[in-house]
């Protein structure tokens, strides 16, 4: 492996994103499954770094789950699209920041389209006019949230209080990466680092002292595939692609998964349960299962905030294992506590506890 | 309802080329299957993209009317990794998209095993986008339906209230953060625009074609809700003809 | 199993490295024509058996070289012999021989005789 | 009481080689099927026996076959078999006469000039002496022809010998060692009491005159008695047993014993009768066209009598037929291999492909037979539409679609109302897997077939593919009238049916293997296309023809080898330069028409071409009128 | 009749030949080359199709055809700037000399695709994924061995990079590629006895004379396996060999193979230079960005611009031998041109 080469990619694939003022969307899955995540990125950038973030409590999902699960016409999701983008118009705002994957793909898609086929931007400037009565305009500058937190990974390195170190040996942590298929593959450009070799959570590895992995199926998607996972019946089809992934990265026993995709960061995080069930496979290092983090998740980590706050309590795979291994010294009464620190009863069975 | 008249003598591959997601995934396919070797689907399904998308650049009427009631265009999980490679700049996933469209159109989606599961997705994640304005919201997530979401998941939502309370959620509360309520407002628009957009109409179409399966198959079909066989049945049926 | 009501499914990608082509390897040994094959499909559309079923020497060719005997195994004996092939092959294979070889190998097989 | 020890070595062999015939016979003769040992019986006691004795003197000693294919090579086997049993006659007689009692032990004969060294000085003595000189010169010369032809093949008029394994090579000098000694045996004694007659009598007093010929005689003797010996001993572990089992083979074939389809005594009787004599190599087109040497009968008989592993040589044959046509020995060559074959098969599983068939004619699943299902997918359903007369083109047909076209306009001109029954490709017609020995699966098709043939109701089946007429006529169970479609177009023109012109074309026609040896058909083919055309003799008419190198019968050869035949044959056959080679066989055409410049063309292309089209006109029937412009092929 | 002075741009295959040609014609030539020596690519490839003539040979060849004394070679420079000026052509070279010329031919050739475009292979990023260019310098050491120093046991060679590949940017077929596979191919199993070779192609463009014969031995003789389908990626194991997963279109299924090293057969693209020599001369260029000849039948040698011809591959992708006939053309071209001009 060069490194040198990858380099080289990764200078072709820089784009342009904004420092402040950004106008932020939710992910539909995010907020129900980590919500954690989401909020930390809302704290540190606003109150971190002191950038203006809006959020419209009026915006809605975008309907991607409902486009690839091919029940939303492209025209329907288009306009719903432009809604967001008319509400982040009315609130003057030009730069949006989007928290899920699928949606920034779709937004991606849908400019593209616009460019290609002008004739489906003004059908959507009718419809929504129509609908809504609102106008809107194009963002000047669309960013995932990811992208964001690349963008000031050295700023987050320099306050780092856990660094990706193993504290006993020293050793840089092995990370596996895994970049959510919208996120560059539809469009290399809308990448840092392209779509081969993304940089957007590799940067963040190592610009937080770890190793990263790239194992032979590191491209492979995990397998959400939408409607494979939304009818029960398909759902062979989601877990023999993610198992896929962890027969590939085993050998190389990584310490922590880091996606940037709000479905692959569940699945990869609940199939490691599944499969336990079904056949009993389990992929981490000694016995234990493999930690899946939100690159929110791995930032407070990093920077040393209490991960029952980050919400890594409830991921199927607890993280004690890794936080043990970065050092990161944490209360096990605090892990089940209500806001107003009432103990809550502990749930049962989860992985690594 | 939304109806497409079409005589016999209609080419449906002009149908396809009607929506720009064809127009724009299938240019010239050349055969060089870079698109199946990474494609997630054809690594488990019995499916093939190159072998779809050839089919179709020979508009060959019949085998395109065979392709919309087939098991194989709903192997796809669109994710997209086909448009990276292809070196014609074709997406088989976008033609995909554009099939399962005109075959929910013209009902020939309830043929398939996986084509009647439209019904399933329509009243669940569908349901979802008017009811809640999202299209996955955590209490719609019921545990008995996803066994695989894991005991965290059941725990999570026994104790829903306290477990996003701590994590900043505001379920049920208006204003801005994870998992709030959205207002009827933004719901209304949501709903107007599928009803200008079409959205609307399409989810109809999936009801009555899907209805009328049911009957054709003997099946209770309520209009609405998921505690219905037909809905079970497409829910959960798995012939096991569809991987290796 | 169906705690979950639903599996984990087998691959079905051609893995070269797994594949066992000792059946490839028997009939290139008896019928070096086996590897003039191009691929160009004659055989396969002047096939009598072709025409009842779909049987693809063509395919059932490259299968066997890929080590994906199981198809070929439960085909090979739609072939009715009648040598159309053979005379339509434009590289001048073989086809009657890799297919009654074919044959052999997999009896041998059965028998661990090969 | 006249012994002298010299005589046991030949007494030992002798004795063992009568019991030794005498016992394989019985076993052979218990391993006849019960019919076969009925009709051997019935044959010893009849008129056959006559026959026998008669084949028996004509080939064993005349070797009537091998003199008209090559007189020098028969001159050579008549001198030693021939020479050889007169000797031993006139020995006989001779000791019988002149020796000191009647009926005397064999080995007095044989060496009757050692107990009677006196003997053949004079009167009538002489002449005896003279007879026996003379044949002795006889077998001498023979051997002497032998002897070259073991070393130049070329001078007895041969391409190629056979080769030999070790004991063989023992048994053969011992057979060469036998009269050359008995001469110089005979001539020493001769010289040493001055008789002999003007070969040995001559020899020997020339010999005495510088060797003590009394001394020296005694040891020839000796290596005289030797070799008879060891030969007879030989005799069953090498390839001349052919000749005592020659003789029994002749009695079975002519009591109407047949090879049939499983090995039995009948073909192991065959195996072990042939003498190697090569003549079916010189025959095999695959030796002198494409230089393969070593899968020629001879060599398979070689193998089965070696117990070795036949596979490979009893596959690689065209089955044309010619070297069956030429055995001096008449053994049922291809039949032979065909067991071979069937025994070596994929599919070991023999079964007799008549086995529960009448029972399943009328059955209704008529795909499956002998329990096993290899073509299941063919339609059970499909009907044939009724007609008088059937028409099977056959899957090569289907390559050479001119005969098609030709075909139809011949049938649409004889007005009769006929229908294609494999217009759009039907099922094989089961003979190709015969060939490889497949008899189950052909049976498969074979009933498939039948089934379509009885629904169309014809009374008339025509093919274009000698194959199909071959099966059609040999393993279907038919009650419509086969034809080759050279056969009805015959039919055709001596009936007055369809009337043709004459096409002022010179032409020679090949006649193809399955159609000619393989079915008899000489004659039809040549009348039509001397009605339509001048046709030029070849060197190689009726059962001489040659093969095209297409055959199906052989998996084996590689596509140049085929093309190296197919290239010498049609070389030979267009030697005079005609317009238009004429065959009666899409397989035929299909593989001359690559391999020659000359015009290739099936009989029934020109049939067409003369068909005169206002014929054509006048008798079309028009639901079967389908082809309306006339065929020009030339 | 007065001499004529002509500039050769480019001193590989088509430059030299062209220049020799036009000295023996009577004609003052200057051969400009941007490298130190001349022979452009050929200098790369250490054996040529179809008869394994050592590149060495032609090299020779083409330098005994400019060793003339009517032609000044100009090596190490590049033309810096071209103008007309009545009837005559004023050219500067890198070197600082302006050379004065009635006539200039154009034999600027191509480039080799630059693999690491082709993210996807790895090349630069995995060891022991190297390009056709890089094998033949093995071949030119004498032993193909992997970055750790062991002998390759199967090795995969990748058809079409860098050709028929809009995400490369070529639309076209680079029509050596193939031949190359093949030849390299036979050449591996030579060098190392049971090697496994896979080639991995779209299609078999075998056109020139004698190309199919060597496919057909390849199949027959070496036992080279073709499975047709894109490579789609490639990507580094544990046990550091290379995964290739590709579809084998022909059986319809997806396949993978894990093998010791790769061999990308980089296509052709109209050269760096060339497109220098475009923008300064304002010569014309097609879509697939080589030269545009004025006619692609009848004058493939002529440029858009009165004087300036084309030889050899700048026009398009071409062997050794169209190369030569190109530039003879060329020469043919050129005279006739002069002989009107007087």
């Amino acid at each position: 492996m060069k490194k040198d080469g990858k380099k080289q990619i990764w200078s072709e694939y820089q784009k342009e994103i904004a420092d402040d003022h950004f106008f932020y969307v939710r992910s539909c899955i995010r907020q129900s499954f980590f919500p954690g995540s989401e909020q930390f990125f809302l704290h540190f950038m606003r109150n971190v770094l002191g950038k203006d973030v809006f959020e419209n409590p009026s915006h809605t999902t975008c309907t991607g789950i409902g486009y690839h699960g091919d029940i939303v016409p492209f025209s329907t999701i288009m306009t719903v699209v432009a809604r967001h983008f008319a509400l982040m118009k009315e609130s003057g705002y030009k730069n949006i920041a989007i928290s899920c994957v699928t949606s920034f793909g779709i937004y991606t898609e849908i400019i593209e389209t616009w460019k290609h086929f002008p004739q489906e931007l003004e059908k959507t400037r009718e419809y929504l006019l129509k609908a809504t009565g609102r106008e809107f305009d194009i963002p000047e500058n669309m960013a995932h949230t990811s992208d964001i937190i690349y963008k000031f990974r050295d700023e987050i390195a320099e306050m780092a209080k856990h660094p990706l170190i193993n504290a006993e040996t020293g050793e840089p942590l092995k990370v596996v990466e895994h970049i959510g298929c919208h996120y560059s593959k539809m469009f290399p450009r809308s990448g840092i680092g392209g779509a081969e070799f993304p940089h957007v959570l590799s940067g963040l590895i190592e610009a937080w002292g770890g190793e990263v992995i790239d194992y032979p199926e590191r491209r492979h998607c995990c397998g959400f595939g939408f409607r494979q996972y939304l009818v029960q019946a398909n759902r062979g089809y989601s877990i023999s692609n993610t198992v896929k992934k962890f027969e590939s990265m085993e050998p190389y026993k990584p310490d922590l998964v880091l996606t940037n995709c709000p479905g692959c960061n569940m699945f990869m995080d609940k199939w490691q349960y599944t499969v336990r069930e079904m056949d009993g496979s389990v992929y981490g290092a000694n016995g234990e299962s493999i930690p899946v983090l939100t690159y929110e998740e791995l930032a407070g980590l990093v920077m040393g905030y209490n991960p029952w706050d980050l919400g890594l309590q409830y991921h199927m795979v607890q993280s004690e294992p890794l936080l043990r291994k970065m050092g990161v010294e944490y209360d096990e009464k605090d892990k089940y506590r209500t806001k107003a620190g009432k103990q809550m009863p502990l749930p049962q069975n989860l992985l690594n506890a | 309802m939304l109806i497409i008249s079409l005589n016999l003598m209609e080419s449906y591959y002009d149908l396809l080329m009607q929506d720009v997601r064809f127009e724009e995934g299938l240019k010239a396919c050349m055969n060089c299957g870079v698109c199946t070797a990474i494609c997630p689907a054809a690594e488990f399904y019995h499916y093939d993209p190159r072998k779809i998308v050839d089919t179709l650049q020979s508009k060959d009427n019949d085998k395109i009317i065979s392709l919309l009631k087939s098991e194989e265009i709903w192997y796809c999980g669109e994710c997209m990794s086909c448009k990276l490679r292809c070196p014609r700049g074709n997406t088989p996933g976008l033609v995909i998209m554009a099939l399962r469209t005109l075959s929910q159109k013209l009902g020939y989606f309830t043929e398939s095993e996986k084509g009647r599961q439209q019904l399933a997705i329509k009243r669940t994640i569908g349901e979802n986008i008017f009811k809640y304005g999202y299209c996955v919201a955590a209490y719609a997530v019921n545990p008995e339906m996803h066994p695989e979401q894991g005991p965290v998941w059941n725990y999570i939502i026994e104790h829903s209230k306290e477990v996003y309370e701590r994590l900043g959620g505001r379920i049920d509360e208006l204003g801005a953060g994870p998992l709030r309520k959205i207002d009827e407002g933004a719901k209304e628009e949501l709903k107007k625009i599928f009803d200008v957009t079409g959205g609307t109409d399409f989810f109809n179409t999936i009801e009555a074609h899907s209805r009328k399966k049911a009957s054709e198959m003997g099946l209770q079909f309520d209009n609405n809700g998921i505690d219905n066989e037909y809905f079970v049945e497409v829910f959960t049926a798995n012939n096991n003809t569809h991987t290796a | 199993m169906d705690k979950f009501g639903f599996t984990l499914s087998k691959a079905r990608v051609i893995d070269l490295d797994s594949n066992d082509r000792s059946i490839a390897e028997y009939i290139l040994r008896n019928e070096p024509s086996f590897s003039l094959c191009i691929e160009c499909g004659c055989c396969a559309s002047t096939c009598t058996a072709g025409t009842y079923t779909p049987f693809s020497l063509r395919e059932l060719q490259i299968l066997l070289k890929r080590g994906e005997n199981e198809k070929v195994r439960t085909n090979i004996g739609k072939c009715m012999l009648c040598g159309k092939c053979s005379l339509v092959c434009p590289r001048g294979v073989n086809t009657r021989n890799i297919i009654e070889l074919a044959k052999k190998a997999f009896k041998n097989q059965e028998t661990h005789a090969i | 009481m006249q012994f002298d020890p010299f005589v046991i070595p030949f007494n030992i062999g002798l004795y063992f080689i009568l019991f030794y015939v005498v016992g394989r016979s019985i076993i052979w003769f218990r391993g006849l099927s019960r019919p076969d040992k009925l009709r051997l019986q019935r044959g010893f006691f009849g008129k056959a026996f006559g026959q026998s004795l008669k084949e028996i003197f004509m080939e064993s000693l005349i070797h009537r076959k091998i003199l008209k294919t090559n007189p020098r090579l028969g001159y050579m086997h008549m001198s030693l078999a021939f020479g050889w049993f007169l000797l031993i006659l006139f020995g006989t007689i001779e000791a019988d006469i002149f020796g000191e009692k009647h009926l005397n032990h064999p080995y007095k004969a044989i060496f009757f000039k050692f107990f009677n060294p006196e003997h053949g000085r004079a009167g009538f003595e002489a002449v005896w002496a003279f007879l026996m000189d003379l044949i002795l010169l006889f077998i001498l010369s023979g051997l002497f022809l032998a002897v070259i032809k073991r070393f130049s093949p070329k001078v007895v008029g041969m391409r190629k010998s056979t080769r030999l394994k070790g004991l063989d090579k023992v048994a053969l000098t011992s057979l060469w060692l036998i009269f050359p000694a008995r001469l110089i045996a005979e001539s020493l004694t001769s010289g040493a009491y001055h008789s002999g007659s003007f070969l040995t009598g001559t020899l020997g007093s020339w010999l005495a005159s510088f060797l003590p010929a009394n001394d020296l005689a005694y040891p020839f003797w000796w290596l005289y008695s030797l070799s008879l010996g060891t030969f007879f001993i030989l005799l069953p572990v090498t390839r001349y047993l052919h000749i005592p089992t020659e003789l029994f083979l002749i009695f079975m074939r002519n009591s109407g014993i047949r090879t049939g389809d499983k090995s039995g005594s009948f073909s192991e009787v065959q195996v072990y009768s042939c003498s190697s004599c090569g003549i079916c190599i010189d025959q095999c087109q695959m030796n002198f066209a494409a230089g393969i040497k070593n899968i020629q009968p001879v060599y398979l008989m070689k193998a089965i009598r070696n117990d070795e592993d036949t596979s490979h040589i009893a596959n690689n044959c065209l089955l044309c037929g010619r070297c069956d046509q030429k055995c001096p020995v008449g053994i049922e060559l291809s039949p032979v291999r065909m067991i071979q074959r069937r025994e070596s098969s994929a599919d070991s599983g023999f079964t007799n492909i008549w086995n529960g068939y009448f029972r399943k004619r009328n059955h209704a699943d008529l795909h499956e037979a002998n329990g096993h299902h290899s073509y299941g997918y063919l339609p059970g359903d499909q009907i044939a539409e009724k007609a008088e007369v059937l028409y099977f083109a056959g899957c090569m047909t289907h390559l050479t679609p001119g005969i098609i076209r030709s075909m139809t306009r011949i049938l649409d001109a004889s007005g009769l109302k006929w229908s294609f029954l494999d217009r759009d490709g039907g099922a094989c017609c089961g003979r190709p897997l015969m060939l490889a020995g497949q008899d189950r699966e052909a049976r498969e098709l074979i009933n498939f077939n039948s089934k379509l043939i009885w629904q169309s109701g014809a009374h008339t089946l025509v093919t274009s593919c000698p194959i199909c007429y071959k099966v059609f006529r040999e393993s279907y169970y038919l009650d419509v009238e086969v034809f080759h479609h050279s056969q009805f177009i015959k039919h055709l023109i001596d009936e007055d049916i369809v009337k043709m012109n004459f096409l002022n074309k010179r032409v020679v026609y090949h006649t193809p293997c399955e159609l000619g040896r393989g079915s008899g058909i000489y004659e039809e083919p040549k009348d039509v296309i001397r009605h339509v055309a001048e046709l030029d003799e070849t060197e190689y008419e009726n059962e001489n023809s040659l093969c095209c190198g297409g055959s199906l019968a052989n998996i084996k050869i590689n596509y140049s080898d085929r093309q190296k035949i197919a290239v010498d044959a049609a070389a030979r056959l267009t030697a005079s330069n005609p317009e238009v080679l004429v065959t009666s066989c899409p397989l035929c055409k299909k593989t001359f028409s690559s391999a020659t410049a000359t015009k290739v063309a099936d009989i029934c292309e020109i049939a067409a071409e003369a068909v005169a089209d206002h014929q054509l006109e006048k008798n079309s029937l028009s639901e079967t009128y389908s082809l309306k412009e006339s065929v020009d092929i030339f | 009749m007065m001499t004529n002075n002509v500039i050769v741009i480019g001193g590989g295959t088509a430059g030299m030949e062209v220049a020799g040609q036009l000295a023996r014609q009577g004609c003052r030539v200057t051969l400009v080359e941007k490298n130190p020596e001349t022979g452009g690519n050929v200098n790369n490839w250490h054996h040529l199709f179809p008869d394994r003539r050592a590149g060495k040979e032609v090299i020779q060849y083409l330098r005994s055809q400019i060793d003339h004394t009517a032609i000044t070679l100009i090596t190490g420079n590049t033309i810096s700037g071209l103008r007309h000026d009545n009837g005559s052509f004023l050219i500067n070279t890198s070197g600082g000399d302006t050379i004065a010329a009635d006539a200039v031919v154009v034999a600027t050739g191509f480039d080799l695709f630059r693999s690491e475009r082709k993210e996807e292979y790895g090349y630069h990023i995995y060891d022991n994924v190297i390009t056709s260019a890089d094998l033949e310098e093995m071949f030119r050491e004498g032993e193909v061995r992997l970055t750790n120093g062991n002998i390759p046991q199967t090795i995969g060679i990748v058809h079409c990079v860098g050709s028929r590949d809009e995400k490369a940017g070529n639309l076209y077929c680079s029509k050596l590629c193939c031949i190359t596979a093949v030849k390299q191919a036979i050449e591996i199993t030579e060098y190392i006895k049971d090697a496994r070779v896979y080639c991995f192609y779209m299609d078999m463009r075998m056109g020139g004379a004698m190309y199919e014969e060597i496919y057909r031995e390849a199949q027959e003789k070496y036992g080279v396996n073709f499975i047709r389908g894109k490579v789609s990626e490639v990507s580094e194991t544990i046990d550091h060999k290379l995964l290739l997963k590709a579809e084998d279109t022909l059986a319809g299924r997806p396949v993978k193979l894990k093998v010791d090293m790769i061999v990308l057969m980089a296509g052709m693209e109209m050269s760096e230079g060339g497109i220098e020599v475009s923008e300064m001369a304002g010569l014309n260029r097609g879509a697939n960005r080589f030269f545009a000849p004025a006619d692609n039948h009848f004058g493939s040698n002529l440029s858009n611009r009165k004087g300036i011809f084309y030889a050899g591959s700048c026009t398009a992708p071409m062997n050794i031998t169209e190369t030569i006939s190109h530039a003879r053309a060329a020469a043919a071209e050129v005279i006739d041109y002069l002989k009107e001009k007087i």
